[in-house]
């Protein structure tokens, strides 16, 4: 690939902007450093958070819409980080491409252009694994995370429906275990990698919402894990918010694949606070 | 060859339903081409331990029947044979070109000590054991084989692995010395008293001319990596049907001791999934594979004689025992050896602290149940041999979207092919049991024979009737 | 405990509306059960997912008022292994329509704590309020 | 008489020889009375092993032979084969097991196992010793098949047998061939062309030159054996003018007698033969098939609340049978689904335990039935069914919702489940096979000899054997004919000879070998007061022997001297 080929439509989304900063400044380091170019998405809105389930209720994919509309301007692949905007945008767009009558009622609302099904929606780790490889990533490490046992957590929305996400086999995932091998670690599996974190019930039930993070982070812990690591914003805060209140020595730190990344490329600035031991030494 | 064509049939596969099909018809006398691919006959029947509903031993009571047709003067046997070619003969039949691999063992030669297997430092996974036991690179699928004749699997046998290297020049040719090197290993070829052993034997091809065939190339079990939220091909104490088969078979690697193959535990409790794959339309086969429901409470029940103080638990969604005894068979299972049922389908199964968690539900008490397991079996789904189709269309009869052959007329003539003188038997056309794949064959042997016993009679021209004593 | 049968129920307006508002055919369902077997949630629930189809089967509306289908977080682990196909997360959606649009909002964003609010995504909080809010 | 026997004993490989010492044992017995030859070798059934039993067998001149090795039943054919090919009468030739009955079970004492062995193979000894030279009985066959029921399954094995060129009379009890297959409406796949091709079968079997039926015809005696029975029948209708019974000559019987409806009054809790709108499944087959008219039998009007409950009857050892009709789900299925294409508008609910649709494309039917055609299968038994304002109220339970559920119905449709026909017990004990608690057939074995019966020369098609669809009936009934063929096709029948013999000297005529015999073969002798055996009949159990209070009675080659001249042996392991 060459690298004019490497330059994506980059779709932060809201939590990125706002309370997940550290991995959205994650992600555009580790992937400057990677050579990829990441083009914001311009005048981007939220994406809706929820994939809508209603077959009765089209317009809930106008803000998806916007977003497919505006990157496919750019003519290049739309690219994301968070999980839950990467669900919504991959099925909402494979719900228009097979629904050419929902798209074609939308298009009639949208006034900037017309969805017309040419945009393909990636994750960002997706990326990684299949338009930069491996060994190209081996390459650029710089201090290889080696002995650090890490529990990849995939949980739902990355992966499931596997058909229309395309992302990584559902039942036995492994790109964030490669991702680990190649940056020095070691992948801890445990049984909860692709179960539920508590999603949004952490707003609306959130007693139950805390029972499903304890339990991924409890199954992680015995299996051996001395950190987990995310590629969800909201994972990532269900996962840190069972753990609060727990002496520190009893928690394990919740990371982004790109801040695991980017310490293994030596940006330690952007690697967060999972790393600040190795920062400091 | 007469007028009236051939009166020799050809049954592929060797399993119990092409056994029985080849004995009702040579022991009619006429002669039988019998083809199996496995270097012995006898099909799964051979790996499995007691058999539902009368828990008689499998081993036991086929053994006579593998016996009288490897001995029968009429059945010529080709086995480690695959056939490769079909074509019409003048006379209607088939000349059919039959491929036996190289075993490497000169089989006229051999006299089936069993030195070679004995001596040979190899041990591979067994495919007859289902992954639970060892075999050795040279080697026969059991005692009891028959023909009791060894083969050698060439891939993994150190010998003919270097004397290929030296031969394409990956391994020097000469020692140190500089003298020509031999291939490391042949201790069987030196142990063996007849010298049976034949480093340069290649494949043979034989060409056979038949009147009329019968397919009976069985079946096979969906592989459990096709399951992996069950751990399938990952988990070691997550096996399959037949692999549990083999763990209660006094002739299996465990001599028919329960041992869990992670560690060699005696497991305490052992869950039997059902269903795994089977009427599972999205992810497995959409059919139902008949005869889970019953083994499963054959080996649930086996399992409690061995392991008294054991507990099995069965997940189901249907128990589908419609069969002679069978429903007598499975309230047994449940009242007097206390097996527990519980109805609905397993969603996970993992590991954790050295035991498998078993993520099910039971929906008639409307609970979500985790069982703790030290073994689970997976009563995979049945399925054809994958090479069914191809051999099917060699003779041209057709296989249905799962693979499986299918009839001239599925209800009104069962064993009966589209194609003109081919007949279908067992578990090749469905999942069937062994007395309905006994019975069909016999079935397709009846109507081999009604062919035969025709041409023999215009041949002769003395009708069959003659002789016979008036009412 | 009881109940007799309505032949009209059996397809009436609930139903239909159900299986227009999820697109699922809720007679696809043989009660497997697979999908409450994997459903992390059940704890919480008052109906299993597969006692969310079944009085449906029946015609019967009791499960408007079940807490299941406001615990159901999409998670997908039912859809993903369900044999029949189901799509039981679309038809945990149609249940929270009907019964929004029968009653009030199950979540109110001037309700949301406010060092949720604060500390929370914004997708938690939008999500929530698409999925519970009239 | 002095013999010169040949003892080989045989290592199997290792099967034997790791935990017996063979060589040793073959040592041993070359010191035995009347051993001219004994050796060893690693496989005797193999070709060199069999060619050093032909090579010694010439050298040594002998003319007796124990092989020491596996089960007479894996390879007594094969060394007597062997035996007679050197010139050795076969009948003089035996196995001594020493592998199932004793390397396998003490693999871990090799002193004890060798002596056992020894104490085995000099009993065969022992017994060579005695042996008479035999000749196989022949015997003559007659080439004809008696088939006895005219519906599906009788009828295939009528053509398949026929088919390959012998004669087959086809005894049909009703007035018409078809059996239960004309009831119904049509086959689970193409619902309604069932009968058309139950039109073409019967066709070509009444055109068929070796096929002679015979209707309103029954069995009421049978005499003979295997290739000579003598089949009584008698035709005419009950209370009709009788004809006188006949005798026919045949050489095989296929059994094929098929199943009769459940009776409905043992099912008065659903409403079985009281109310006239619950009907059975058969009932409700002559309202789907064509000219039927699909109406409540009270009123005449056309029914849309249709409830079909499975097992009624089955499943349910308490009240009616143990036993699963394995072909009502299907049935139901199929009823359902052709109910709803005639009556769109309506509804079908069943009540099941278990949905058993476990045939090729079953499963998939089955969920058509449901999901294409709306029937709402419902799990849980109906505990009652009552009038009501004249509709049928359907008490019954969805253990799946924890509910009990009651349905107002039109027509309600009990899946009732196949009995055996009518006069089977009775048939079994004129044809001397038997039946099961139940009533059905025995099979000779449930595995691997399902169409055969215990007695030789009588074979089992169809339901008559247990419950069954039709593709399974068919397929069962050709292999039925299957082995109908096997028999005939045989120029003449070969019986071993060791059969019961009468020492007529010692006979007082007592006849109490006729009352022992278990297989009919003993009898007195016409004229002279002797009894006499019928050796097609005799099957060599030996419990004539042992009943004969003169000691008249024998088997040959196993005779109370050779017997006890084997005991002697047992135990006597002196010089090893």
């Amino acid at each position: 690939m060459t690298e004019a080929g490497r330059a994506y439509s980059y779709f932060p989304g809201c939590t990125l902007a706002t309370t997940a900063v550290d991995y959205d400044v994650s992600g555009r380091a580790v992937a400057a450093a990677l050579g990829l170019e990441l083009n914001e998405v311009p005048d981007w809105n939220c994406c809706g958070a929820a994939f809508p389930l209603s077959a009765d209720n089209v317009m809930s994919f106008i803000a998806p819409a916007r977003v497919l509309i505006a990157a496919e301007r750019s003519g290049h692949d739309l690219a994301t980080l968070c999980a839950v905007c990467f669900h919504v945008l991959k099925r909402s767009d494979a719900y228009l491409r097979t629904h050419s009558e929902a798209a074609e009622r939308l298009n009639a609302f949208i006034t900037e252009g017309d969805y017309t099904g040419r945009t393909r929606v990636r994750h960002l780790l997706g990326v990684v694994r299949d338009d930069v490889g491996w060994e190209a990533v081996k390459q650029r490490v710089a201090a290889p995370l080696t002995g650090l046992a890490a529990a990849p957590y995939y949980g739902c929305l990355l992966l499931r429906p596997q058909e229309e996400m395309e992302f990584d086999q559902a039942e036995r995932p492994r790109v964030l275990q490669d991702l680990l091998r190649a940056l020095g670690a070691t992948p801890v599996e445990f049984p909860r990698q692709a179960e539920c974190c508590g999603s949004t019930l952490v707003v609306s039930a959130p007693g139950a919402n805390r029972r499903l993070s304890t339990a991924v982070v409890d199954s992680a812990r015995l299996a051996g894990a001395a950190m987990i690591v995310t590629a969800c914003p909201l994972c990532k805060y269900n996962l840190d918010q069972a753990q609060a209140g727990r002496p520190s020595p009893e928690q394990l730190p919740v990371a982004y694949f790109t801040q695991v990344m980017a310490a293994a490329f030596g940006l330690l600035e952007v690697a967060g606070p999972a790393f600040a031991v190795e920062a400091s030494t | 060859m007469s007028a009236a064509g051939s009166t020799t049939a050809l049954v592929v596969g060797a399993g119990i339903g092409g056994i029985t099909a080849a004995l009702d018809i040579a022991n009619s006398g006429f002669p039988v081409v019998l083809v199996e691919r496995e270097p012995s006959i006898g099909g799964h029947m051979a790996q499995l331990s007691e058999t539902f509903p009368t828990l008689d031993c499998s081993q036991c009571i086929m053994t006579p029947r593998t016996v009288e047709v490897g001995h029968h003067d009429l059945v010529r046997l080709h086995t480690y044979s695959e056939i490769e070619s079909v074509r019409r003969s003048d006379s209607g039949g088939f000349v059919v070109g039959i491929r036996r691999r190289a075993a490497y063992v000169d089989w006229d030669k051999c006299t089936g000590c069993g030195v070679c297997q004995e001596k040979c430092p190899f041990k591979v996974e067994s495919a007859f054991e289902r992954g639970i036991g060892p075999r050795k690179v040279i080697y026969t699928l059991s005692p009891q084989a028959v023909p009791n004749k060894p083969v050698l699997d060439a891939e993994h046998c150190r010998y003919l692995q270097s004397k290929w290297d030296m031969q394409a020049g990956r391994i020097p040719s000469v020692d140190k010395q500089g003298q020509p090197a031999s291939p490391k290993c042949g201790a069987c070829a030196k142990l063996c008293p007849t010298g049976a052993l034949n480093w340069d034997q290649q494949d043979t091809l034989v060409e056979e001319e038949v009147g009329a065939v019968i397919l009976a190339t069985g079946y096979d079990l969906l592989p459990a990596s096709r399951l992996p939220e069950y751990g399938g091909g990952e988990l070691k104490d997550v096996v399959d049907g037949l692999a549990f088969e083999r763990l209660l078979a006094a002739s299996g690697p465990t001599a028919g001791k329960v041992l869990r193959p992670s560690d060699g535990a005696v497991p305490k409790h052992v869950v039997f999934v059902q269903c795994s794959g089977s009427r599972d339309p999205e992810r497995g086969v959409p059919y139902c594979s008949k005869i889970c429901c019953l083994y499963v409470a054959k080996q649930a029940m086996l399992y409690k004689h061995r392991v008294p103080d054991g507990e099995a638990s069965v997940f189901y969604i249907d128990v589908r025992a419609g069969g002679k005894g069978y429903e007598e068979f499975v309230t047994r299972a449940q009242e007097e050896h206390h097996v527990r049922y519980l109805r609905g389908k397993v969603s996970r199964i993992y590991s954790q602290d050295g035991r498998l968690i078993v993520k099910g539900v039971d929906t008639l008490s409307h609970r979500a149940v985790e069982v703790q397991a030290d073994l689970v079996v997976l009563a995979t789904a049945i399925v054809p041999r994958v090479s069914t189709p191809a051999v099917a269309g060699l003779f041209g009869v057709a296989a249905d979207g799962n693979g499986f052959l299918v009839s001239g007329d599925e209800e009104m003539a069962p064993v009966e092919s589209g194609a003109e003188g081919v007949f279908l038997a067992g578990a090749a056309l469905g999942p069937k049991d062994i007395p309905e794949t006994v019975a069909q064959a016999s079935g397709a042997a009846a109507k081999v024979l009604s062919l035969f016993l025709r041409r023999r009679m215009l041949e002769t021209t003395a009708p069959a009737g003659e002789g016979m004593r008036a009412a | 405990m009881r109940v007799v049968l309505d032949p009209l129920a059996l397809h009436g307006a609930f139903i239909r509306e159900i299986e227009a508002i999820s697109e699922q055919n809720l007679l696809a369902c043989n009660q497997c059960g697979r999908c409450s077997a994997g459903c992390p949630l059940v704890e919480e629930m008052d109906l299993l997912p597969n006692q969310i189809i079944r009085p449906a089967q029946l015609g019967l509306d009791t499960v408007v008022d079940s807490t299941s289908p406001w615990l159901c977080a999409a998670c997908l682990m039912c859809e993903a292994r369900c044999p029949k196909g189901v799509d039981l997360p679309r038809i945990m959606d149609a249940l929270r329509q009907i019964a929004l649009r029968r009653g009030e909002s199950r979540v109110v964003a001037g309700d949301v704590d406010p060092a949720l609010l604060a500390g929370a995504p914004q997708m938690a909080i939008v999500g929530a309020l698409r999925r519970g809010e009239k | 008489m002095k013999s010169r026997i040949g003892v080989f004993v045989c290592h199997c490989g290792h099967n034997i020889a790791s935990s017996v010492d063979v060589p040793g044992l073959a040592e041993t017995l070359r010191r035995h009375p009347d051993v001219a030859f004994a050796a060893d070798y690693k496989y005797m059934c193999s070709d060199p092993g069999q060619q050093l039993i032909r090579q010694a067998i010439a050298d040594h001149r002998l003319d007796g032979v124990v092989v020491a090795a596996c089960s007479p039943a894996m390879h007594e054919t094969t060394f007597r084969r062997t035996a007679e090919g050197a010139g050795v009468n076969p009948y003089r030739c035996e196995c001594a097991n020493i592998r199932e009955q004793v390397s396998w079970v003490h693999q871990h004492d090799q002193p004890a196992a060798t002596a056992k062995a020894g104490d085995i193979v000099r009993s065969i000894v022992e017994r060579v010793r005695q042996d008479e030279c035999l000749e196989p009985l022949t015997l003559a066959l007659t080439r004809r098949c008696v088939v006895i029921g005219g519906g599906i399954a009788g009828m295939q094995a009528a053509l398949d047998v026929a088919g390959a060129g012998y004669p087959v009379v086809l005894i049909e009890r009703q007035s018409a061939l078809g059996g239960r297959m004309a009831q119904l409406s049509g086959t689970y796949l193409t619902l309604e062309g069932g009968s058309e091709r139950l039109a073409q079968m019967i066709a070509a079997i009444e055109r068929h030159a070796n096929i002679q039926v015979l209707t309103e015809a029954e069995v009421t005696a049978c005499s003979g054996y295997v290739g000579n029975f003598q089949v009584e029948v008698r035709t005419g209708r009950p209370g009709g003018a009788e004809v006188t019974p006949f005798t026919l000559d045949a050489g095989a019987i296929v059994v094929a007698t098929g199943w009769d409806p459940y009776d409905l009054s043992r099912l008065p809790e659903v409403g079985g033969g009281l109310l006239p709108d619950v009907v059975s499944t058969l009932d409700f087959e002559r309202m789907l098939a064509p000219g039927g008219r699909l109406a409540r039998p009270s009123d005449g009007v056309v029914p849309r609340q249709v409830v079909f409950i499975h097992c009624a009857g089955s499943r349910d050892p308490e009240h009616g049978v143990p036993y699963c009709s394995k072909t009502c789900c299907m049935v139901v299925a199929k009823q359902a689904m052709m109910f709803r294409q005639r009556v769109p508008e309506g509804q079908a609910y069943a009540f099941y335990i278990d949905l058993r649709t476990a045939g090729k494309g079953y499963e998939e039917y089955v969920r058509r039935s449901a999901e294409e055609h709306g029937v709402l299968y419902l799990r849980g038994k109906v505990s009652a069914v009552a009038a009501e304002n004249g509709r049928l109220r359907v008490s019954g339970a969805d253990t799946l919702s924890d509910l009990a559920v009651d349905i107002l119905a039109d027509l309600v449709v009990l899946a009732t489940p196949m009995v055996p026909a009518d006069g089977a017990v009775p048939l079994g004990q004129t044809l001397h096979i038997s039946t099961d608690a139940d009533g059905f057939f025995n099979e000779a074995h449930p595995k691997l000899r399902p169409v055969e019966t215990l007695t030789a020369g009588v074979y089992l098609a169809g339901t008559c054997q247990g419950p069954r669809d039709i593709p399974e009936t068919l397929a069962q009934a050709s292999g039925a004919a299957a082995k109908v063929m096997q028999l005939f096709s045989h120029a003449e029948m070969t019986q071993s000879p060791t059969v019961a013999a009468v020492v007529e000297d010692l006979c007082a005529a007592c006849a109490t070998c006729v009352g022992t015999c278990p297989y009919g073969a003993r009898s007195l002798h016409p004229v002279r007061a002797v009894a006499v055996v019928n050796p097609a009949l005799c099957q060599g159990c030996g419990a004539c022997v042992v009943a004969c209070p003169n000691k008249a009675c024998f088997v040959r080659n196993w005779r109370p001297t050779q017997v006890m001249a084997m005991l002697d042996q047992v135990g006597w392991s002196g010089d090893l």
